[in-house]
């Protein structure tokens, strides 16, 4: 009988939460302190929240030392997963924070905008991504969430004065919310089928008993699928993200483009490849459908886009449809991959979006082709770092986003899915092509006349630069990170308190 | 007797409404309603399924699924609020300048 | 990281007994002379200049130092490390380079065309990334043609489309753009199957051995997949190959791209690139897949055939000298395509040869073709004329080289044209001989062409063309030298590359079980019945 | 001394190297002598080879020397090794004993030409090459030395490439001759897939042992490449062009040497064609027969040529058509026999001619020759000799080898051998009277190079009567002024009336008397003025009848002019065809012409016509047909032929058989003697434009490849450009399409989005419902 081992007090293992606890104090300190003391300098208020998302970074290493002797664990009865999985996503969602709030800066004040909800809305939304990175509770999964997307909603509806922002944070929103509807069903659902809300305890169900053709099981799954590749921007869940892209301030949509997607990852990764690999037969097939669906949508409206930021979005749907290869996968090897990919897009898309916030100009509103033409003339420096991301967007050897493709399109291969694997390397080609006309109107054609004269705030500087680092970095030595990302996974497989 | 059944009908019916209601109403409030109505349709469930199954997890849940809902009708309050500033009697549809 | 980075640049390939990691530094040294070149700031032209031509002569000179330590009689792999660095753990991928007689020569091909299209041509504009993506091409170039990992052929095969894109696409001529991107894209499009093919394999490997690797020696001696996967694998490469190489009727980007590019830019991607495509049906055609490369042999000797024909036929109506040249490759291509896939000892060594060879004569053509281009400022066929009478020595090379492509005797062209139809008549007589006519149209177009250009009476403006210049003189020798040793005295080359066909075909034999080689059988018989089998000289295959 | 071989391609090599390097510099004539003495030296190699293969005793007279392994793949070797043995040598002997002395005439010929040097370059580059042809000891060596002959041929005939018409020449003999080698190539992979070896020895040893149809199959693309180079019919249509080539060239390439190879091949492979002969005899008779008609489709055409190098390009044809034949019946011996005599008065002719387009200012049309027996004596002397000899005249060279060549095809017996043998001695009677027609046109007659010819008259009388006729057109222009001038005259006359009857009233109107007096004189000025214009009147009256009177002259001289034009034009039978009155109007060419006094040429032309002369006339000696002593040719080839071939018929047949040649030969002569030297007939008769066009063929070969040929090509260009390429780049658009259409469901509305999510949720479920189902 259930009742008689009701909730067991929860005993609380406090460091497991560091990186949680570093960027969420740190956000609320942040905001605190400016209630007491108003307009603070930006410098400060950008230099904590970075701090901040240091701590966890720093956390999270010696975290990993720790897991490497004890392995992994879980604490909060089971409901928080601590495991390589959880401490490597931590990494990559605190320094999508960290480059976010980077670029936030110098956009600011060039917008002037006061600045210090945007970072501490960022740090929030990270922490709420962290919660869903670590939750192995559904709950409390649903919890982060819910913290992530509510920062990220009022984060794109930030630029006060382009409307376009607020009508992307109210679409982001009514979506956001709708959708986030069905999963909660779906977790609903999956309660009713396994009689928990924890991962473990429905693994274990599952393990144990084979429930076969469970309406109320596969049900759930379909609506959480629902609402997780919503999240991570899924065709035919994908439509919010175009408009949102372009709407939302760049700095934002960079962390979009790299936290929250993280994120979402973390959870698919997590739920289904992880929790539900048992059924992986039931739901595999449509997840193929939404990742074939996903990469050919995503290129295919890429090409005809005349906004450079909106193409740009479509291109990180079809990234979207790449890591949905690891997730399909079900496998270790799939795990690896997605997070690798996860790792590395991170520092791509911030990269990118750095460009175009540079770019882009005062109020933040020209993305037409004419705004990046001749680049490599009008700014070198710029020009080559953009060549590079291009590059590895378009998975050219010798970059990060090569290896993250190989990774992906290998997972999926040893699990025998050949035809989404085949549509993936057409949607690459389509892909291709975009990206090169990006590179074409950058380095083939001459500057617009009364090109205004670029210059790069220190801060994203050093988004570039280490951008451009990680990128040829992993892309010449991709063992270094690979690595991480195997050993990132056994534990999260083994995933037992 | 009463089987959870009965409540699961009852609140995928409310839940189909509220996605009924979204999908057809322009006001941008009435549309947070219906997301309301959504949410609570889910709470009915898990109250049922914790009821059925006879275990307090799922009857907990319910609480933060209140409290979450609470705190999303402030956000999107926020924003409306904001966009209204600039543009009265604003409707969703009005909301299309982004598109292609 | 950094001890990682020393391993993979400086660890010894042992092989012959070499520590030093000459196959590596091939790779290496274009690639750090590129980024030489890149930190040269840009006033200092004559510098990027000396950079780049340094890395290349210096590339150039390690290769012919391969050549000249390379052991005749052994047709395995040589120089290779016998344990590699690992690059992917989880994937088992590693640095694994190595040549035998058949990626030799078209090592030292690269290591001898790329120098001299350096000197040859000074670019219109912008030297610096011209410089450096020409360089950084044959690192590119040479990785191909060395590496034994499946990864890096699949890495390395794609990266070389960046500098030829940006070549095509920014020093090119007329819509430069469309045909870079075409070139780009069509390549792109036709390898992209071949990675789902690879990791097929490689997995279908792992499922039966246990081992994930993509060493493409121990894959190829495992041949650990059915005979449909193999086929069908087999055809994602062979459309990749097509393309590159390229086959009909998937051509048409070269076309437009060899027009297009800038002069070194058709030496190289004639030269070179193309082999790319040949070199992969020899190294990941045949020997990784035997079964299936017996299985479809004859279609792709039609498909080559067609290339001879039709490649020919183009030729002789175009009206532009370096679209017409163009056309010439494809078909001299399929040339190469046939002899492949006659598998025949001989044909598939005439096909090793005539990669070199068409790379020589065509890149010396395009030379040709290119500097006439700067003097007189049209390649319209219709536009010039008469020209050996005020450039007789530019009218005296060109005939050579062209008398060459047409397959003279005595010149390199003929020796791989011939074994290749020999052995391919050997196979198949009825479509050897067909294909041999591409030998009469060979004649037809270049002659043409040559009579409408450089015979007649001066026509248009350019009645005095200006004659070769000293420097040029200096990078025609070379090739022309070549044309002639290799014309006159083939058998060094032939004797290097022929163990490793050798090794080749028993691999085939082994592994294919009803297929033998096709071999020249004496016919000792007055009576009739034999007679269709004389004829058919063994038609091992079909 | 055998090795002495290495030396015959070696020295003119290194001469060919040398004026490579330095030929400019040498200049003329030093760069000819040079040349010359390579080419000298290289046959001094051969005589001394020669010598060295005499000292062997008969059956080790087959030496091969290899220099090393040229192309060694799998199991295919070829090797670049020399066949040392009696045929090659005796090719030897007069290829190089010819080509020096073609070089030393070029010395002469080619003076004061630009690419002095280059020439020699290629003529030493020909005769390496050639050597290179005959001496290689299997068919890829001797594939190399076609090719290599044929290359030079297409510098040499394009060697004065300004003009449009010589480089497409040299371009259609490269390749025309390519379509032979196709077969050439092709019987090469035959030979190596059949019998596994290329090498010479080999093929006539096993060839007793091939299927019969690889066999045939083998023989017959051989013959196809012999087509090419040995021009017989269908393929020979380059060789008369080729004559665009300097004269040396043509003497050398095109009728000594290189065109022979042919027939040296076959012979060089003598033991499958024997085996042919013996079990595939359609294969030899489609030889023999090709030869023939060749031989005498070429006589026909040689009939109505009015170039004089025309003439002999074709009777070359014919000639080659004649060794063709011999080889076809199986009597080797006979082909090298024609080809060695063939090879001393054949290129005696083209040195002649040479030498007379020389002296004649370059002009190679022989109606406009005539007399130049006295203008240029060595030359007519040594003409004649050669055309005695190729007449079949005896005991001149070429009667014996010719009768040795009817002789087989006779022997062939059945009415397949009588028919060959008949068309042959046809082929003789032609070839005795087209070339005594050219000997009579250029060499006797009267010297007319200073009259015009048919077109030129054709031009001074259309001349004449455009003059005419201009001045009658001046005549009526004059009549017409005078016309207008009587009428202006006429107006004169009318106003001075007026004036007068004015003048009239006014003396009858006035009063007063001073009036009266000052009108008085007024009517008489008006009276004055009147007569005066009335004169005019008169005076214009005469001007017009004389004008008109002009016109009627001129009129008829106009029309006699015509009459007379067409009577000179087409001259009633007996009456010259001349330029008469109009001789005023002939072109300045005629003039310029009739100025040119011939001259013979130097002792560098003069010295070979000689030599070749005497060769000419004695050649018969190396192949008497009395006893078998005297078949020194046989005997010396023998060792080089597989089987030994003896003649079955009786002395009296073969005497029979020559005496009925002798008569067709001079049946041929005297045919021309009548018509060309008595004008006894109208040449016009023989001369018919068909032939003259060598029966349309070439143009309509010509028209082929200008016509439907070249559409082909067209219509596969046109195909790739559009279908094949059209395919890729369709596919390119039909992406951007499918872009654009996705592009248009992303319209804006959040609630058409939240509707695409709904649906796809519904989607999902039923997916799920499905599983469930399932």
């Amino acid at each position: 009988m259930m009742l008689a081992q009701v909730i067991p007090s929860p005993s609380i293992d406090i460091e497991v939460l560091l990186p949680m606890l570093f960027m969420g104090v740190g956000g609320l300190l942040i905001l605190t302190m400016t209630s007491v003391k108003k307009d603070l300098p930006g410098w400060f208020v950008t230099s904590w929240s970075v701090a901040a998302c240091a701590g966890a970074i720093i956390s999270a290493i010696v975290l990993w030392n720790q897991f490497g002797d004890d392995g992994p664990s879980s604490t909060i009865a089971g409901a928080v997963g601590f495991d390589g999985f959880s401490i490597f996503l931590t990494v990559v969602i605190a320094s999508a924070v960290a480059m976010a709030s980077l670029l936030a800066h110098p956009y600011l004040e060039r917008e002037e905008l006061e600045g210090v909800e945007l970072h501490v809305l960022l740090l929030l939304a990270g922490t709420g991504g962290l919660i869903m990175a670590f939750g192995n509770d559904l709950i409390v999964f649903f919890l982060g969430l819910e913290t992530l997307s509510m920062a990220v909603y009022i984060l794109s509806a930030m630029h006060r004065r382009r409307i376009q922002s607020q009508e992307a944070g109210m679409k982001y929103f009514v979506l956001g919310a709708f959708s986030s509807t069905f999963l909660l069903y779906g977790i609903a659902l999956i309660y009713g089928a396994t009689g928990t809300t924890n991962m473990i305890g429905i693994r274990a169900v599952l393990d144990n008993q084979v429930i076969v053709e469970d309406g109320l099981l596969l049900g759930g799954i379909a609506l959480l699928i629902v609402g997780l590749t919503f999240k991570v921007g899924a065709v035919p869940f994908h439509s919010w993200t175009p408009d949102v892209y372009e709407g939302a301030p760049t700095p934002v949509v960079a962390f979009m483009a790299s936290g929250v997607k993280a994120a979402g990852f973390a959870a698919l990764l997590r739920i289904l490849s992880t929790t539900f690999q048992p059924i992986v037969d039931d739901w595999v097939p449509a997840i193929e459908v939404i990742a074939a669906l996903t990469l050919l949508i995503g290129a295919l409206s890429a090409i005809v886009q005349t906004n450079v930021k909106r193409m740009l979005a479509y291109s990180s749907i079809s990234h979207a449809g790449f890591i949905l290869l690891g997730v399909l996968a079900a496998s270790e090897r799939g795990t690896a991959a997605a997070l690798f990919y996860l790792f590395t897009y991170a520092f791509l898309v911030s990269g990118t979006m750095a460009t175009l916030t540079v770019v882009a100009g005062q109020g933040d509103s020209d993305f037409s082709f004419e705004s990046i033409q001749g680049l490599g003339r009008r700014k070198p420096i710029l020009g080559f770092a953009m060549m590079i991301f291009l590059f590895a967007q378009a998975g050219i050897p010798f970059t990060s986003g090569f290896v993250a493709k190989f990774g992906v399109i290998a997972a999926a291969v040893d699990s025998q899915n050949y035809w989404v694997a085949g549509v993936a390397m057409i949607s690459a080609v389509i892909g291709a092509f975009l990206y090169l006309r990006i590179l074409v109107s950058m380095f083939l054609q001459d500057p617009v006349e009364d090109a205004p004269a670029l210059v790069i705030p220190r801060t994203i500087g050093t988004v570039l630069v280490s951008a451009v680092v990680v990128t040829i970095l992993f892309g010449i030595f991709p063992g270094l990170l690979d690595g991480f990302a195997q050993d990132a996974l056994v534990a999260l497989t083994a995933g037992t308190p | 007797m009463l089987t959870p059944t009965y409540y699961l009908v009852l609140s995928a019916l409310v839940f189909s409404i509220g996605a009924f209601g979204v999908l057809v109403r322009r006001n941008p409030l009435i549309m947070f309603m219906c997301v309301e109505l959504m949410l609570n349709a889910v709470n009915l469930t898990f109250i049922g399924l914790a009821w059925g199954l006879n275990d307090i997890g799922g009857q907990v849940s319910v609480f933060f699924v209140m409290v979450v809902a609470a705190a999303e009708v402030v956000v999107g309050l926020a924003i409306v609020v904001a966009i209204m500033r600039r543009r009265d009697g604003a409707t969703a549809d009005d909301l299309s300048v982004l598109r292609g | 990281m950094i001890n990682l980075a020393n391993n993979l640049l400086f660890a010894a390939e042992g092989g012959t007994e070499v520590s030093f990691p000459v196959l590596t530094s091939l790779i290496v040294i274009p690639f750090l002379g590129a980024i030489g070149v890149a930190l040269v700031p840009k006033g200092r032209v004559e510098v990027h200049r000396l950079v780049a031509l340094m890395a290349s002569v210096v590339t150039g000179a390690m290769s012919v130092w391969v050549l000249l330590n390379f052991d005749r009689n052994d047709g395995g792999f040589q120089f290779r490390n016998p344990d590699p660095n690992v690059w992917i753990e989880s994937l088992g991928i590693r640095w694994d380079l190595a040549v035998d007689g058949i990626s030799l020569f078209l090592v030292v091909l690269t290591g001898f065309l790329f120098p001299l299209a350096i000197v040859g041509v000074k670019p219109e504009h912008s030297p610096k990334n011209y410089y450096a993506w020409i360089i950084l091409l044959e690192a590119g170039v040479m990785g191909v043609f060395m590496t034994l990992d499946l990864f890096f052929f699949f890495v390395f095969f794609e990266v070389v489309l960046v500098p030829m894109y940006f070549l095509i696409g920014s020093w090119g001529h007329g819509n430069r753009i469309y045909a870079a991107t075409k070139f780009f894209i069509f390549t792109m499009f036709g390898s992209a199957l071949m990675l789902v093919g690879i990791l097929a394999i490689v997995f279908l490997h792992e499922d039966a051995t246990g081992i994930v690797t993509f060493d493409v020696v121990a894959l190829a001696e495992g041949q650990n997949w059915g005979d449909t996967v193999g086929r069908w694998v087999f055809l994602s490469f062979v459309l990749a190959f097509s393309v590159k190489v390229p086959v009909f009727p998937v051509h048409t980007w070269l076309p437009d791209a060899h027009t297009e590019a800038p002069t070194a830019g058709s030496v190289i991607l004639a030269g070179v690139m193309l082999k790319l495509g040949t070199y992969g049906f020899f190294r990941y055609g045949l020997y990784l897949f035997p079964e299936a490369a017996t299985w479809f042999a004859p279609v792709l000797m039609i498909l080559g055939t067609i290339g001879i024909l039709y490649g020919a036929a183009a030729a002789t109506m175009q009206k532009d000298l370096k679209r017409l040249v163009a056309y010439s490759s494809v078909a001299h291509l399929g040339f190469i395509v046939l002899g492949t896939f006659a598998i025949t000892t001989e044909s598939l060594t005439g096909s090793v040869s005539q990669m070199v060879n068409h790379g020589l004569s065509t890149g010396a053509l395009f030379f040709l073709v290119g500097w006439m281009y700067e003097r007189t400022k049209t390649r319209q066929i219709s536009e010039l004329g008469g020209i050996q009478k005020s450039a007789p020595l530019f009218a005296g090379f060109f005939t050579l080289v062209m008398l060459s492509s047409v397959g003279l005797p005595g010149l390199n062209g003929f020796v791989g044209e011939f074994l290749i139809l020999l052995g391919a008549f050997v196979a198949n007589p009825w479509i050897a001989s067909v294909a041999a006519t591409g030998v009469i149209f060979a004649a037809v177009y270049l002659l043409w062409a040559y009579q409408r250009v450089f015979h007649g009476k001066p026509r248009g403006e350019h009645t005095d063309m200006e004659e070769l210049r000293p420097s040029e003189l200096m990078v025609l020798m070379p090739m022309v030298v070549l044309i002639v040793f290799l014309g006159v005295y083939p058998k060094p080359m032939l004797e290097r590359i022929e163990p490793s066909i050798e090794v080749l075909v028993a691999h085939i034999d082994e592994n294919v079980d009803d297929w033998t080689e096709p071999t020249a059988d004496v016919l000792i018989a007055e009576d009739s019945h034999d007679d269709e089998e004389g004829e058919e000289g063994g038609e091992g295959e079909e | 001394m055998i090795n002495f071989v290495y030396l015959i391609p070696l020295f003119p090599l290194l001469g060919c190297v040398t004026l490579m390097l330095v030929g400019k510099k040498m200049g003329e004539p030093s760069a000819g002598y040079f040349a010359t003495a390579a080419s000298g030296l290289s046959f001094i190699a051969t005589v001394v080879t020669f010598f060295g293969l005499r000292a062997l005793d008969v059956e080790e007279r087959q030496v091969t020397k290899t220099l090393f392994e040229w192309v060694p793949a799998g199991n295919f070797s070829a090797n670049a090794g020399f066949l040392v043995d009696p045929l090659s040598v005796a090719m030897l002997l007069f290829i190089t004993g010819i080509g020096t002395l073609i070089h030393l005439y070029s010395v002469g010929y080619m003076h004061g030409d630009e690419n002095f040097s280059k020439f020699f370059l290629y003529l030493n580059m020909f005769i390496f090459a050639m050597s290179i042809l005959v001496l290689g000891d299997n068919l890829l060596l001797t594939f190399l030395g076609w090719e290599g002959v044929g290359a030079c041929s297409y510098f040499l005939v394009s060697f004065w490439f300004s003009e449009e018409k010589n480089a497409m020449a040299g371009k259609k003999a490269f390749i025309t001759n390519r379509v032979g080698d196709w077969g050439f190539m092709v019987a090469t992979f035959l030979a190596f897939a059949s019998i596994g070896s290329i090498d010479y020895l080999t093929i006539n040893g096993t060839a007793a042992q091939l299927s019969t149809p690889v066999l045939a199959a083998m023989v017959l693309l051989l013959f196809v490449g012999v087509m090419g180079k040995s021009a017989q019919f269908p393929l020979y249509l380059w060789l008369p062009d080729a004559m665009a080539g300097p004269t040396p060239v043509s003497a050398l390439i095109h009728a000594a040497t290189m065109v022979t190879s042919g027939v040296y091949l076959l012979t060089r492979v003598n033991g499958l064609v024997y085996e042919a002969l013996l079990h595939a005899q359609w294969v030899t008779n489609i030889i023999a027969w090709v030869g023939v008609g060749t031989a005498f489709f070429a006589a026909t055409i040689a009939i109505a040529q009015t170039d004089i190098k025309k003439v002999l390009a074709y009777s070359t044809v014919s000639q080659l058509g004649y060794m063709v034949l011999a080889v076809g019946s199986g009597v080797f011996v006979a082909a090298i026999f024609h080809m060695i005599t063939h090879a001393f008065f054949k290129a005696l002719l083209f040195l002649g001619s040479g030498s007379v387009i020389h002296g004649m200012d370059n002009d190679q049309d022989m109606r406009r020759y005539g007399g130049l027996r006295k203008l240029l004596p060595i030359t007519s002397a040594t003409f004649i000799i050669g055309w005695l000899a190729i007449a079949g005249v005896p005991p001149f060279a070429g009667f014996w080898s010719k009768d040795e060549i009817l002789l087989s095809a006779w022997e062939l017996g059945g009415i397949n051998g009588k028919l060959l043998w008949f068309f042959g001695l046809i082929t003789a009677l032609m070839t005795g009277f087209y070339m005594s027609r050219q000997v009579f046109l250029t060499f006797y007659g009267d010297y007319r190079f200073g009259d015009p010819d048919k077109d030129e008259v054709d031009q001074a009388w259309d001349g004449y009567i455009a003059h005419a006729e201009a001045e009658k057109d001046e005549a009526i222009t004059a009549r017409e002024a005078a016309a207008t001038k009587l009428e202006e005259a006429n107006v004169a006359v009318e106003s001075r009336n007026v004036a007068f009857a004015k003048a009239q009233m006014e003396v009858t109107q006035t009063t007063s008397e001073d009036d009266l007096a000052k009108a008085q004189k007024a009517l008489d000025t008006a009276s004055g003025a009147l007569e005066k214009a009335e004169a005019g009147v008169v005076s214009a009256q005469d001007e017009l009848t004389a004008a008109s009177a002009l016109v009627d002259v001129k009129d008829q001289a106009v029309s006699s002019v015509k009459s007379e034009a067409a009577r000179r034009v087409e001259p009633e039978p007996g009456e010259q065809r001349t330029a008469g009155a109009a001789s005023d109007f002939l072109p300045d060419a005629v003039a310029k012409r009739a100025e040119h006094h011939p001259h013979e040429s130097g002792w560098q032309m003069a010295t070979p016509l000689v030599i070749l002369a005497f060769l000419s006339i004695v050649g018969g000696v190396i192949q008497l047909p009395f006893t078998s002593e005297v078949h020194f040719l046989e005997n010396w080839l023998e060792p080089a032929l597989t089987f030994e071939h003896k003649f079955a018929s009786s002395a009296g047949t073969k005497v029979a058989l020559a005496v009925v040649a002798i008569i067709a030969g001079a049946v041929g002569i005297m045919a021309a003697v009548s018509v060309y030297l008595r004008n006894q007939g109208d040449p016009a008769k023989i001369e018919k434009q068909i032939l003259f066009d060598g029966w349309g063929y070439d143009r309509a070969v010509t028209a082929f490849m200008g016509g439907p040929g070249a559409k082909m090509f067209d219509a596969i260009t046109w195909l790739d450009a559009n279908i094949v390429d059209g395919m890729v780049n369709g596919t390119g658009s039909l992406v951007r399409g499918t872009g654009s259409t996705v592009r248009r469901f992303q319209n804006g509305l959040v609630r058409s989005y939240a509707m695409s999510i709904t649906l796809g949720s519904i989607g999902l479920l039923v997916w799920f419902v499905v599983r469930i189902a399932a």
